[in-house]
């Protein structure tokens, strides 16, 4: 964990924290954080499609299969355990669990960032999990959320067709318009349209946009993570609001998460302690750029200010500080095996 | 001052996200346009900081004229009884042009 | 609120092409100052995305007593009479220090 | 429109350096939110240009009943008292679901 | 035109185009791409600058007289053709042909970035061109409306002393009026003011400033046609309002254009075919960034939806992505005359 | 002096002061600005941080300790000469002094491009000094302005208790506030943290970060200073509000500090050409960032357009055009000696 500490990425998360704990004046632009992650996600999009143009096309198949499957999985674990809890109810249950199928790029970026630290190498397959997570998840969360509304709405004897998708949404077409919006997210276009764009470029033209996503990358990914650092900690903040048995499922499930994770990319995907430590990541990480507009547009009944503070003050701090290293050694103990 | 008609101003606050479904909403009710801007902010909902997507604010604003008002109120609160968190309010404008509104 | 006086509030939505045009017209019209703020949003000339210079929107806020209300109008309507787009509406407001507007 | 009720938003206009004393000032006379935007404009203290934090202004726009406007204005006639330059203007505003803003 | 497509940059203009298409909320914030093409504008002059340094003398002036010639001509043939439509009225004819006079420094970029990933060399004198050009066809245009607008009034038996130019400006000063906003245009002032620094600077002090101008300048590029495919896609959009015959003018104008710059860019100022493409390129191109504001301004009596349209929404995709290498192959087969 | 007119970081700042002073249209969007002075900050800290890492501790903490010393003495001179000119009250005394015990990251940054150019080496310690200036000047501001409020509030006959720092601060606690709110500040705590984590992150992990703070830095330097040209060219506009007196001040207050500089920097520090030349422009800068949202907060007795202008419009362009080389002539004067 101490060496985790002494990647400038986490240091400056940290710092960012910090910043708001000391309560800083210390403010960025309001657009300048969302220019960074439109630029991290080109990054990392090409990069990953590059790579991928030299992979193996079986194991990339197999890879995406389990990333739908965490995906499609990882939210319905989460709804099972919030309902069970009793403390929520179903609409939040449906969208708090969402995020944990998703993924945080910025907790992936770390992760990487502390492979690279440590000089231990990682498959490229994980990249394309991390763009194909972004999208399942929104499904299940949605398809989650319009069941619960309609067993809401039977126990109360009224019809909820429609009841939270508006004017120009009818029963009939929901199921395409949600598979709609989650494959039209703006992260989701530019993660896989940058992915395909790596993948055909001819070669020749690729070395010319190579330093624009290698070498800036890991000073941009420092700022971003300043900022988010200083939104968890605005976040955080706010954890009265969610209460003991949330924070402790905020904790949990990544752990659980992680777990999985490391069982799936090593058993199943084969991969080395790299590769593996970045599925775990994937499994283990809540999303907070795709999947929190979607559910506030779609499941307008949830609580916003729960999965935002689960999300970003909990489970990201959570993941950046503990869990990649605690990740880290459940590999290292899998793997030797 | 005898050139200025009068109209309403009708301003909504809400989630960035929120901004096409209120574009659909006033253009279905034949507002002629629309003014948006994001803001920051704090309600009953926690802070908005504006740094995310989620988490930016936008003050919505569109002129009409008196007998278009009820229609959008209608859907606006349409719009807040499935959840949604919007501030509306309204308030009287004089307008120069006001053929521009109809 | 005895302490509020009555003042004018000119709000003008246009092209931020044309805020040095308005900033002189207010200024030789004895404004104190003005406001301004970008924004998006549409209308009869179609949609203003606010991403290049010429498609972004101002909002342009002025508040004067009432006696500066129709010299300032007629600049308006003369910057409309030449072809520009400006929506403008004057709205009452109570001002604290009354004399910061004079 | 009766299902609009009479409050008032009160609009501040200051430079940024001031946002987190009036977010306290609102916040401890009981308003249940607020509204800020980033502005540039002119005034007596000069142009601000917008580029420098220090040289930005802000907007901040807080409805809230009758009964609170006083105690808001006395918090903001004090600032300015201090020699803070701030422009206080007050509007009426007819609100959906009043509630939200007791 | 296969090669052509295997362009980052022109993918990304694509994935821009599609993400519109789509209904993707993919958004940038406002002012990133304002501060993009800041960046380029920059990047591009410094660069110039630089080259010219080195250059020959009498080839560059010989460049910039054939761009200042171009750049007044362009616009006189747009407005004969406009009028002779009968499509638009004469104030729309002068605003709309006042972009074909000037350039596109994307679509120019573009080009440049075609020439690379063919491994095609290229004289620098173009760049010299590009800045030339911004700023005659706004005089033209500004020119043509003036005078179309006291043809109008004498029409109509009215003086038209003024009638566009606001309060502050005379029938006398006009003309200086008129070159004075068309030389202080912004993008004309960083563009010349970057190229002469890049001209001036001391050498050993340039080298510290390239990595910005040039490692990330293709990034930097993709980041911004990414950009410019959205607003394409969301000015196409308004072509019903345009028309068919305009439409036509905004494909038959560049191929025009097209083929006047790769006779001047071969025959006249003998550049290979690197150069020659890219003085058609400069020739078919249309303003987007510094044409419109100035018409917008001066000319208000024209609709800005009709030349934002043709130059954003028809010619600039046009060129992008079937204007480049049609211009190519007409140079290779003028070149081998 | 010409030298220095070759550099592209003076070229930019000339080119930005041209372009306000023609009334071109030229416009930065409002949060580029912000942005790329964020960058300079987080980049100055780490490269500086960094070095530091390998720095001997004993010259390290005379710096720092000789930092301090001109933070809180700059001001008290600046305060004296302004009370005895008798052109300003005491309160705008206090916060235009104020800006003078700070320094200007931007000034700075040109000298070490100016140091660049002519390949004179400079050693790491004057970067500490830079991060430790920005504190204690804010902190001797507001002491000066809280004694003289108290002051001016004795010969009124009132009491001053509170009378600026609002609602919450009784006089009590008023010190530790002050300190508090200057060491909080945004860019202190950026600066600093980014210094801390150059100093302990890992060297191996330190090498992905550099290219963004090495290879674009000068680039972003340009264009921040590029943008901070026109504003002094705006500020200087409003000169006739300050008044001549006023004027001579902007510019003997950093010919005085340049020349205390000088003979702290070699004498004192014993460094050589750049190191001193380096010190004497910590001496000679006036902050135009961190101090005036603090004197604006917490001063709002005095004039902000008195401070920004002296501090923005008159001794920034006059360090960064004529001071640079005027102190580069006198360390070599005084190394000579
Ligand atoms: N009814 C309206 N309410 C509010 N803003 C409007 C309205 N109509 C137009 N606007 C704004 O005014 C700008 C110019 O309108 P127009 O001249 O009709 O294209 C638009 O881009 C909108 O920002
Ligand atoms: N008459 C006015 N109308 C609208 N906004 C104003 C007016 N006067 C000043 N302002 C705004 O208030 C800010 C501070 O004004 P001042 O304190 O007079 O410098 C200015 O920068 C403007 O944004
Ligand atoms: N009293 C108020 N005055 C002005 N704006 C408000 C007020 N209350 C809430 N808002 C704005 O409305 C947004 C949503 O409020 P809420 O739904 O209560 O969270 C907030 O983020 C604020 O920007
Ligand atoms: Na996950
Ligand atoms: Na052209
Ligand atoms: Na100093």
């Amino acid at each position: 964990m101490l060496s985790n500490l002494l990647i400038p990425a986490v240091l400056f998360f940290a710092l960012g924290f910090l910043a708001r704990v000391i309560k800083s004046d210390l403010r960025f632009p309001a657009d300048l954080a969302k220019a960074l992650s439109i630029y991290l996600l080109m990054a990392i999009g090409l990069h990953g499609g590059y790579e991928l143009g030299k992979a193996d096309l079986l194991t990339a198949m197999n890879s995406v299969m389990w990333a739908l499957l965490l995906g499609f999985g990882m939210p319905l674990i989460g709804y099972t355990i919030l309902v069970l809890s009793k403390k929520v109810d179903a609409m939040n249950a449906a969208a708090i669990s969402a995020h944990y199928g998703s993924v945080s790029a910025g907790t992936f970026l770390t992760a990487v960032a502390y492979l690279d630290s440590l000089q231990i190498e990682y498959d490229s397959y994980p990249v394309i999990m991390l763009a194909v997570m972004e999208s399942p998840a929104i499904v299940v969360g949605l398809l989650l959320a319009a069941w619960s509304r309609r067993r809401l709405a039977a126990q109360q004897g009224v019809s909820a067709a429609g009841t939270a998708n508006g004017d120009d949404r009818g029963g009939s077409g929901q199921l395409t318009h949600i598979l709609r919006d989650a494959f039209t997210n703006g992260s989701v276009v530019l993660l896989i349209g940058a992915m395909v764009i790596g993948a055909v470029a001819a070669p020749q033209s690729m070395v010319k946009i190579k330093p624009f996503i290698e070498e800036i990358f890991m000073g941009v990914l420092c700022l971003f993570l300043l900022e988010m650092g200083m939104e968890a900690a605005r976040r955080i903040g706010e954890f009265r609001r969610v209460g003991a048995v949330l924070i402790v499922f905020g904790v949990a499930m990544p752990l659980l998460g992680g777990l999985i994770g490391v069982l799936v990319g090593h058993w199943v995907l084969g991969f080395g302690v790299g590769g593996t430590l970045l599925v775990a990541v994937l499994a283990a990480s809540a999303s907070y750029i795709a999947v929190p507009p979607a559910m506030r547009l779609a499941v307008p009944e949830a609580n916003a200010s729960l999965y935002l503070t689960l999300s970003l003050g909990i489970t990201f701090p959570f993941n950046v500080v503990f869990g990649i290293p605690l990740y880290h050694a459940l590999t290292n103990w899998v793997v030797g095996l | 001052m005898h050139r200025l008609h009068a109209e309403k101003m009708i301003t909504v606050i809400t989630s960035d996200v929120l901004e096409n479904r209120l574009i659909q909403a006033v253009k279905k009710r034949g507002a002629t346009g629309y003014t948006i801007f994001r803001a920051h902010g704090a309600g009953t909902s926690g802070e908005q900081s504006g740094m995310l997507d989620v988490d930016t604010n936008i003050v919505f604003q569109v002129v009409v004229p008196l007998s278009k008002v009820g229609a959008l109120l209608d859907a606006l609160e349409e719009l807040g009884r499935k959840g949604h968190h919007l501030r509306v309010m309204v308030a009287d404008v004089g307008v120069l042009w006001p053929e521009k509104f109809e």
